[in-house]
């Protein structure tokens, strides 16, 4: 299955894009798609460990699903307000 | 409210004049991912926007780009949003404010791109019947935001620049 | 001002762009005990009156006039006030305040004589390096001075009036 | 001795006044004043139970003694906000 990736801020100017379709094994969880990045990007890989995750726009926690089509964001530590 | 119930007596008073109270019912949210500036007028009107003829306490938060941070001179300063889940996040703080303040309005609005030093990047208005309810809402709003939608900050110094928490 | 006592190169860039970050010191505390409106302008004048380069959080309290009370309908509101004892405590409040959050500034207004229902009859901000400051010490002075400033309301109803506590 | 006596609010409005001079003996304590006004007015007398007392605007407790030319303001309940 695919998932689209998007990039906000640092993991942004890390990655050097603003989104990427990543293929995934059907049912890999939102750890298995961390890990796969940080190995793929290792300019990611000092930075998602600080980082929460969304699937489709709500919070999502390490162990959740992802699915054909989801939108997948890793969200590093906040600076709003 | 209570005086619905009362007997009303036939009276030469005009309509509007006899009317109960202007119902509780506050006006929808208002939530606001923007690249334009909240100033004065843009706050204003957010505040009119909630204010019914019921509110009696009107609490506004405004976040201004501060000239340093944690010992830094800080020249400017960049936010960036993931903006359909902030808008969602916030939507998410404004139905809990309605559920614990079911009298009160809130106005929210952050601003992203890049800001000045004493610009304003984030309002937060609560009006309600009372002000303790106005302060605890307008708190638990701005508090909520910063713990939970995803916004971000860069800051710019002299020699430099920096994604922050916080 | 962590950096003031860093070395500083020679440099050829503008001396204001090396300046270390705006001292903390807010300006004077603001007092006021006004019969003319406290209109958006008016609020607005106030918060820039406070605000420094250093203030990040500015929570600003507006006190409406609402068109009910214990369950009446209000037609208008008069304030009175004993206007030098007034500015005393309100004194005394912004002295407190200063003592408590140093780095803090307030203005504290408040409007006399007759009043319409939805316009502002007492504004309060607080402006302090950070929000959870802003927030404590807008809260404290509104409370104190609805506890301790000679100040009085009138409440004119459909078929009466009222001098009324709180 | 003599006091200025200031009215404000439900006080003015029952006094009908907005000042008036009050002769007091020397030493006297604004619960003696207190006493000697709501004799004086009734119209006062159910309102002054409920008032504070401020001497020279400040405020102060029953047994605090006046003196010559002491400005004494009671204080209904507060209403500002």
């Amino acid at each position: 299955m695919q998932v689209r990736i998007r990039y906000y801020a640092a993991l942004r100017e890390a990655a050097g894009a603003t989104e990427e379709a990543l293929d995934l094994p059907d049912g890999a969880t939102v750890a298995q798609a961390r890990a796969l990045l940080a190995e793929r990007q290792p300019a990611l890989a000092a930075l998602l460990p600080a980082c929460a995750a969304a699937i489709n726009r709500g919070y999502a926690p390490a162990d959740a699903p992802l699915s054909e089509g989801a939108e997948l964001v890793f969200i590093p530590p906040l600076g709003g307000g | 409210m209570a005086d619905k119930t009362k007997t009303r007596k036939a009276s030469s008073r005009p309509t509007a004049a006899a009317a109960p109270p202007t119902p509780a019912t506050p006006p929808a949210s208002i939530i606001r991912i923007t690249r334009e500036p909240l100033d004065s007028d843009a706050i204003r009107a957010l505040e009119q926007a909630v204010t019914t003829a019921g509110a009696g306490g009107i609490v506004t938060f405004a976040g201004v780009v501060r000239d340093n941070a944690r010992g830094k001179r800080v020249r400017s300063l960049e936010y960036d949003a993931y903006p359909e889940m902030a808008e969602s996040e916030m939507a998410r703080i404004a139905a809990e404010v309605a559920r614990r303040w079911p009298e009160g309005a809130l106005a929210m609005a952050h601003r992203i791109g890049p800001l000045a030093i004493g610009e304003c990047s984030v309002v937060v208005v609560a009006a309600c019947p009372h002000r303790a309810e106005a302060f605890e809402a307008c708190r638990y709003a701005i508090d909520t935001l910063k713990a939970s939608v995803p916004i971000w900050k860069k800051e710019f110094y002299e020699d430099g620049e920096e994604w922050v928490e916080g």
